[in-house]
């Protein structure tokens, strides 16, 4: 497999796209929602056509969101599997926060923070998209009681802001890990980003380049 | 109504029975309401069915549909027995105290003089006892066991509240309770009012019905007095003032009768009507009928009807039988009629028995219908399947459909149920080609008047003789028309007491009938109505709805028939000595000089109270008839007699069930259904959201009301195994009807002689036309029979069975 | 009267706050008297004419309630309950169902869209439809469940106690028509005070438990009821005994929002302090020399 | 005397008949009165015209609201149709018969021209009014001169026309009814009746 020197590559342009798009609803999806959500918001409409468009759009966007992130998902969750080393690295969360990387353990292709977010998020859409069935008065108001509509409405809300929390860190983290957008952007990363954070799965690269 | 709407405010009791004012007047029952709150009135709903009417009431008790009289007949007797009559009034005031002939008598449901072969009474032997002066004999003492208020008591002695209890399966705890409730209003300055319509009228006893309530507010002093009365809620916008115009078989505008066969000539027919008083004193208005009767005939006939031609007396039909709708059915049944008019009507789901309704129009060589809307009767020969199974090949009925005006593209007046007409005003222009009524007759007579003249014919005179005064012939507007009904001078007419005296010059438009006269100098087409369109213009337009007296009677709104009179018989409101028996609803009273107050007097203004004239000045007697003697065909006094579809035999004369003399015809009479095939009471109404068959074209009530449905008992559903909202069918022995089934709380089983009854209540409104949903309609089950004098279907009270519709059909 | 003239003047709009504040004027109320209520819906015909809407043609399913249910176009609804009382006698109960127009109101307080809904000073709640989204929020806030999407225009529909009538001083389609006057309006201390009167003469009647609903719950309603029962005003179809916004709607248009915001601005400020405080996590150069001897040799 | 239109121009007096004061006068605000109503008031503009409510013998008071003006010659259409507040009967109410009036006027089973369906037919044919007019009398006439009964069995006078029936109707006017009721007695019709029975 040729290589260009010192870098290695981390994800296929599938899986790039399919995250960047993803990344592309939710973000209309937490504008829309964030615009119907607080007045103080309602402007936001304004990105989407008005009121009644944001109202029509936002669930076609929780739709296409499941869809994105259901790619994601298969493509993603087996290397997401929690382990021993995970519970060590969250453990030293401090030196995580500040960088101290020699206290950490040796981590493969996600370490605990990727993997949180990354079953975070799944819980996340999955609570928003059933909440938000509840919610979706033009297509299935008949089906569900006012009670229900209440809880979906609050169970919404709630998870709709943690999920942006989790948006922030995982934005946050990529901003601070310096060398980690190039992963998403070009597919590839340097070995040093790797060695850095995520030794263990340089070294089991290193393996296949040897084989 | 004696009485008018706002007028029921004043009432202290309110007895519904016989009618749903609630649901049928909405309108006019807000002056229940009124009456509750203000008045501190209760309320007494009798009914088949736990109504809106009885939802709002103080006491409500269920009664078996047909069972009324046997109510009725025990009110009269607690009255009667308990002494809580108002006994100034009934003395003064009713025939009580006038002695009845010997011959008279009444046995095992039968009065006197019975012919069974006629279905017939000969009714000499009902009548008052005369004395050497030609007047009535009298009881003042009430003692004499042949005075009609003794023959009364010994009548109604058998309806005790055990046997009203029987009879009528109405709890004998509730009935005693309404009893007391009525007797209190025989207090002087206590007004019991009734308010009944078609609950009462569609039986084949329906005028007796309403006889027995006039019995009992006439014991009561009810009758006269603001918040009393008998008040017959009609159901038609103008049906009060088409029957005062009468168009009906046997009338005469203003309630005047057309000649019979035997009536050959004008002294001949006159000698009947002028009824000579039968006490001393009496005024007995109908001694003016002559003046009314001329004054028509010079409005029909104009410069033709002269003295030497009887002013046209030959030219109006005689009689030989009245024609009314059951009889003109059943002769276009018979094949005897050729030619129908249907001028906005519905007969094919009005009339009882659709089956027979359907072959008669059938049997018709053409059909006219004029009609705002697309009736049933006009597509009675098209094929709407199971709503109307026929096959257009086989009907060779000419059929023509006119497009007429609604009320909101036309002027004219309308007469309501207080005898109040009011004139409105056209708002829009018709729909397409769609034209009055008015133009619509002018063009047919003109039409007809134009073949007659050229080609000649049977009896052309009164055609080409008909006065036709308007202004552009053949667009006669309803002002030139109202002018005419309520007549002008053709001369000079002068004062009777005072010749120097001129009421009205020649040509002007009449006061009142006071100014009509006998000799042809003057023109009215209804007499009752004279008054309505004066010289000071139309009175039916007047909108001035102040009502200082806050007596409900707004005087100067529109105008009363008669003379704007709004509360009639009011002179019985005084006592003798003319002063108001209730002086805080005070109607008249006599002021030393003449009758005055806020109503117009029923009564000769100027005549004292000494002078002893009675209050009912229409009556020969100058009183109120406890005892109707020969006026009613089926006896002087009400009888619980059963409808002709009945549960249970007559308890009180098994041998007589149904009234003997109603009306049925041959034919007929095979086709009434038996207990124990159908073993239900049906009982037909109408729903508040719908008006008979028109608002089913309406969208709005069409949603409010979509779709034909029966309501019936949560006992007799669970009988049927039905749930409410399967579809069930009823069955009678003319028809079926199929419709979702309403079960309800609201109709219980009453027990009846021992036996469980159940009622099926079906509402009328649904066809195959409009809006709403399509329905089978109540008259397929209805059977044909008639009321004794009026001839009224037996709507009310008839046997079905119930079954239950397996699957849904569509 | 002057101070009469700005009833229509807004008190509240949806999704607005710091609204200037309007004149005063005297709050008005429509009163539904149901000892005098004979059911016949006149207001509902009254109501579908005034305001130009109607229904497809439905079907009978075994009641008198036709249409079955409030729909967008059937604001109001007459619903009708047969009662048994202990002595056997039957009572027919019978209610005009529709918006209670709640001092309080739960759907303003959950519309997202400005304007939407506004409560006026004499306190009508008016949906404004050309500013409704048709989220259907108001459906979830409203403690009496009255409004309905449209499925035609998806615009949420309700009782606007005719607030054009108001405005130029007639009152609303169905008091006008109502043929009792079951249905009355005016100022809310008038009809408090007539509908004193109706429960003093009910009492008279012997219904010990007439009463007023005016449920506190919502800050008291311009919708007011006579009940002949109000101790029980669940036997009248359902009408709530004490309605409040539900506390999951004012969890969510409560509390929530300014948490929600909080919290995301938190995260976000967070993140700056740390990166202040921490710096960019960078790669240094021996990271990729380590990373390079790695790759040659992965046995190292 | 022409009170059709009513000058109502000062605002409704709202005329419960249980509030003695009434209330809306109190509330009476002039409609030029700066209002933020949402929605505009739709009878601006309309002709007023005083009718009665065909349907029961209440005879409710209504006010039609009508665009264009008959009085001035125009084409005129109903839009809204409500009680007569100054009537002493209705004082403005009305029931859901006379507040659904509107849907009567505007059906869409009004008949908008004569038609006539021939011996046999299943279906309605168009006819001019002249042609219409024109019929019925010639069948009538023919009718008439046919079966006109002028002696009885015992030579008596009776000048009768039994075989032609007439059903008038429940909602026309007196003068429609007095009119019709000449034409009828002219003919020597006897079959006749109303709807005062059903």
């Amino acid at each position: 497999m040729k290589q260009p020197s010192g870098t290695l590559a981390r994800y296929t342009v599938g899986a790039r796209v399919n995250h960047w798009v993803n990344g592309l609803v939710l973000v209309l999806l937490a504008l829309s929602g964030l615009a119907l959500f607080h007045p103080s918001l309602f402007f936001l409409t304004g990105l989407f056509g008005g009121g009644i468009l944001t109202r029509v759009l936002h669930p076609w966007f929780g739709v296409a969101l499941i869809v994105t992130f259901a790619g994601l998902f298969f493509r993603f969750w087996r290397y997401n599997i929690w382990d021993r080393t995970d519970t060590q690295w969250l453990n030293r969360i401090r030196d995580v926060l500040a960088a101290r990387d020699e206290n950490l353990p040796e981590v493969g292709r996600y370490n605990a923070g990727q993997k949180l977010v990354f079953w975070l998020m799944t819980w996340l859409i999955l609570i928003l998209f059933v909440s938000g069935l509840t919610l979706w008065e033009e297509q299935l108001g008949s089906y569900f009681t006012i009670g229900q509509k209440r809880v979906g409405a609050v169970v919404h809300a709630l998870a709709a802001v943690s999920i942006i929390g989790v948006w922030i860190v995982h934005m946050y983290a990529a901003f601070w890990v310096k060398g980690t957008t190039s992963a998403m952007t070009k597919g590839r990363v340097t070995g040093g980003w790797a060695w850095k954070h995520h030794r263990k799965w340089l070294r089991e690269e290193a393996a296949k380049v040897q084989r | 109504m004696t009485n008018t709407w706002a007028d029921i405010k004043n009432a202290d009791l309110v007895v519904i029975m016989g009618g749903n004012a609630a649901e049928a007047h909405p309108c006019g029952f807000k002056w229940v309401t009124e009456a509750k709150h203000y008045n501190k009135a209760k309320l007494i709903v009798v009914d088949p069915r736990f109504t809106r009417s009885a939802a709002m009431s103080d006491l409500y008790m269920p009664i078996r549909p047909g069972s009324d009289i046997a109510f009725l007949g025990g009110v009269i007797n607690y009255l009667v027995s308990n002494d809580k009559i108002h006994k100034d009034y009934v003395l003064n005031y009713t025939n009580a105290a006038y002695i009845v002939k010997a011959e008279y008598g009444f046995e095992d449901g039968l009065f006197t003089g019975y012919n069974a072969e006629k279905r017939d009474y000969d009714r000499k032997s009902w009548d008052y006892e005369l004395g050497e002066d030609g007047f009535v004999k009298v009881d003042p003492s009430l003692q004499d066991p042949r005075c009609v208020y003794q023959l009364m008591k010994a009548h109604y002695a058998r309806y005790t509240p055990e046997m009203v209890s029987r009879i009528t399966g109405t709890p004998v705890d509730k009935f005693t309770k309404a009893c007391e409730w009525i007797a209190e209003t025989a207090a002087p300055d206590k007004a019991m009012t009734s308010m009944y319509a078609l609950g009462w009228t569609q039986h084949s006893k329906g005028s007796q019905n309403i006889r027995g309530m006039a019995i009992v507010q006439l014991l009561l002093g009810n009758i006269g007095v603001a918040g009393g009365g008998m008040n017959a809620l009609r159901g038609h916008s103008n049906i009060q003032g088409l029957t005062d115009l009468g168009l009906m078989s046997n009338l005469i505008p203003g309630y005047l009768t057309l000649p019979l066969d035997k009536e050959q000539d004008y002294p001949t027919y006159m000698s009947t009507r002028q009824f000579k008083p039968l006490r001393p004193g009496q005024t007995s208005y109908w001694q003016n009928y002559p003046k009314f009767f001329v004054s028509f005939l010079k409005s029909m006939y104009g410069t033709a009807a002269t003295k030497d031609n009887a002013f046209g007396y030959d030219w109006l039909p005689k009689l030989d039988v009245t024609y009314d709708v059951l009889r003109a059915f059943e002769l276009m049944h018979q094949g005897k009629i050729n030619g129908y008019f249907c001028q906005g009507f519905n007969p094919l789901l009005s009339f009882p028995n659709r089956g027979k309704i359907q072959a008669a129009l059938a049997s018709l060589k053409y059909l006219v219908v004029m009609d705002p809307l697309a009736t049933e009767t006009a597509s009675f020969w098209e094929n709407h399947g199971v709503h109307n199974d026929v096959d257009p090949g086989q009907v060779q009925t000419e059929v023509f459909r006119l497009p007429t005006t609604c009320f909101a593209e036309e002027a004219g007046s309308l007469t309501n149920s207080g005898r109040w007409l009011q004139w409105h005003w056209a708002g829009a222009t018709p729909p397409g080609e769609a034209k009055t009524d008015v133009w619509i007759m002018t063009q047919l007579y003109r039409k007809l008047r134009e073949l007659y003249a050229a080609e000649g014919g049977k009896l052309p005179e009164p055609i080409l003789n008909l006065s036709w005064p308007y202004s552009t012939p053949d667009d006669p507007t309803t002002d030139e028309i109202a002018q005419e009904i309520n007549g002008k001078a053709l001369a000079d007419v002068r004062d009777l007491k005072d010749p120097a005296k001129i009421l009205a010059r020649a040509g002007q438009q009449l006061d009142g009938f006071a100014q009509l006269r006998d000799d042809g100098s003057t023109t009215s087409g209804c007499w009752i109505y004279s008054g309505c369109y004066t010289k000071k213009g139309n009175q039916m337009a007047r909108r001035d709805n102040a009502d200082p007296s806050d007596s409900g009677l707004a005087p100067n709104w529109a105008w009363s028939w008669p003379a704007n009179r709004r509360v009639l018989y009011n002179r019985a409101s005084c006592d003798l000595e003319g002063k108001p028996y209730n002086p805080k609803h005070a109607l008249i009273e006599w002021n030393g000089e003449k009758w005055a107050g806020v109503d117009i007097p029923d009564f000769v203004a100027t005549s004292a109270p000494e002078a002893g004239a009675g209050p009912f000045i229409m009556n020969a007697e100058g009183t109120a008839r406890l005892f109707t003697r020969g006026m009613m065909k089926d006896g002087p006094f009400p009888e619980h007699y059963e409808p002709f579809e009945a549960p249970v035999e007559n308890v009180l004369h098994p041998k007589v069930g149904p009234n003997p003399v109603a009306r049925v015809f041959k034919g007929d009479l095979e086709v009434f259904g038996k207990p124990d095939e159908f073993p239900y009471v049906a009982t037909t109404y109408r729903l508040t959201e719908h008006f008979h068959f028109w608002t089913k074209h309406a969208l709005i009530n069409a949603i409010l009301q979509p779709e034909e449905f029966v309501e019936i008992g949560e006992a007799l559903a669970a009988e049927k195994g039905v749930k409410t909202g399967d579809r069930i069918q009823v069955h009678s022995n003319r028809g079926t009807v199929e419709a979702v089934a309403v079960v309800t709380k609201r109709i219980r089983p009453l027990t009846v002689d021992g036996k469980t009854i159940h009622t099926v209540g079906i509402p009328i409104h649904w066809g195959f036309k409009g809006e709403a949903r399509k329905g089978y309609g109540a008259n397929r089950l209805t059977p044909y029979v008639g009321d004794a004098n009026i001839e009224t279907p037996e709507f009310k009270a008839f046997l079905v069975d119930v079954t239950k519709v397996a699957a849904a059909v569509s | 009267m002057s101070v009469l003239q700005h009833a229509l003047d807004l008190k509240q709009s949806s999704a607005t706050s710091g609204m200037a504040p309007a004149g005063e004027a005297v709050a008005v109320a429509k009163l539904i008297d149901i000892s005098r209520c004979i059911g016949c819906k006149a207001c509902q015909s009254a109501c579908l004419e005034w305001n130009e809407r109607r229904e497809e043609v439905g079907v009978n399913t075994g009641y008198y309630e036709n249409p079955h249910d409030l729909t967008e176009n059937t604001w109001t609804l007459m619903r009708y309950a047969e009662v048994e009382q202990d002595n056997g006698d039957l009572e027919w109960l019978i209610r005009k169902d529709g918006c209670m127009h709640c001092a309080d109101p739960g759907c303003l307080k959950a519309c997202p869209a400005p304007g939407a809904i506004v409560q006026y000073t004499n306190g009508l709640v008016d949906f404004i439809s050309e500013n409704c989204i048709g989220c259907g929020y108001c459906i979830k806030g409203c403690p009496f469940d009255i409004p309905r999407l449209s499925q035609a225009d998806q615009k949420v529909y309700k009782c606007t106690l005719c607030s054009d009538r108001v405005a130029v001083g007639q009152g609303p389609a169905c008091a006008k028509a109502c043929p009792t006057h079951a249905i009355m309006f005016g100022t809310k201390a008038e009809m408090t005070d007539w509908a004193g009167q109706r429960i003093e003469d009910l009492k008279e009647r012997g219904y010990q438990n007439a009463g007023l609903y005016d449920p506190p719950g919502v800050g008291g309603t311009h919708v007011m009821y006579v009940l002949k029962h109000a101790d029980q005003p669940e036997i009248y179809s359902n009408l709530p005994k004490d309605p409040q916004i539900s506390p999951l709607v004012d969890l969510w248009k409560g509390v929530t929002k300014p948490f929600a915001l909080a919290g995301i601005g938190l995260m976000a400020l967070l993140g700056i302090v740390h990166y202040v405080r921490t710096g960019p996590n960078e790669v240094a150069p021996e990271d990729e020399e380590q990373a390079r001897r790695t790759l040659e040799n992965p046995k190292s | 005397m022409n009170m059709m239109n009513v000058t109502r121009r000062q605002l409704f007096r709202y005329s419960g008949t249980a509030l003695g004061a009434s209330t809306i006068t109190a509330l009476g605000f002039s409609p030029a009165a700066a209002v933020t109503a949402a929605r505009p008031f739709k009878l601006e503009r309309t002709t007023e015209t005083r009718n009665t409510c065909p349907y029961c013998s209440v005879a409710c008071g209504v006010i039609m609201y009508g665009k264009g003006d008959l009085a001035k010659q125009e084409q005129a259409t109903i839009v809204h149709i409500e009680g007569d507040a100054d009537h002493p009967v209705n004082r403005g109410t009305l029931c859901p018969k006379g507040a659904g009036l509107l849907d009567f006027v505007h059906a869409k089973t009004r008949l908008q021209q004569p038609e006539y369906r021939a011996p046999g037919s299943d279906r309605w044919e168009q006819l001019s009014w002249d042609d219409a007019i024109d019929k019925i009398a010639r069948l009538m006439k023919a009718d008439r001169d046919q079966n006109f009964i002028e002696r009885n069995q015992d030579g008596q006078l009776v000048n009768r026309w039994t075989s032609t029936g007439f059903l008038a109707a429940s909602a026309t006017t007196n003068e429609t009814a007095f009119l019709t009721y000449k034409v009828v007695r002219s003919l020597g019709m006897v079959v006749f009746d109303n709807q005062a029975r059903v």
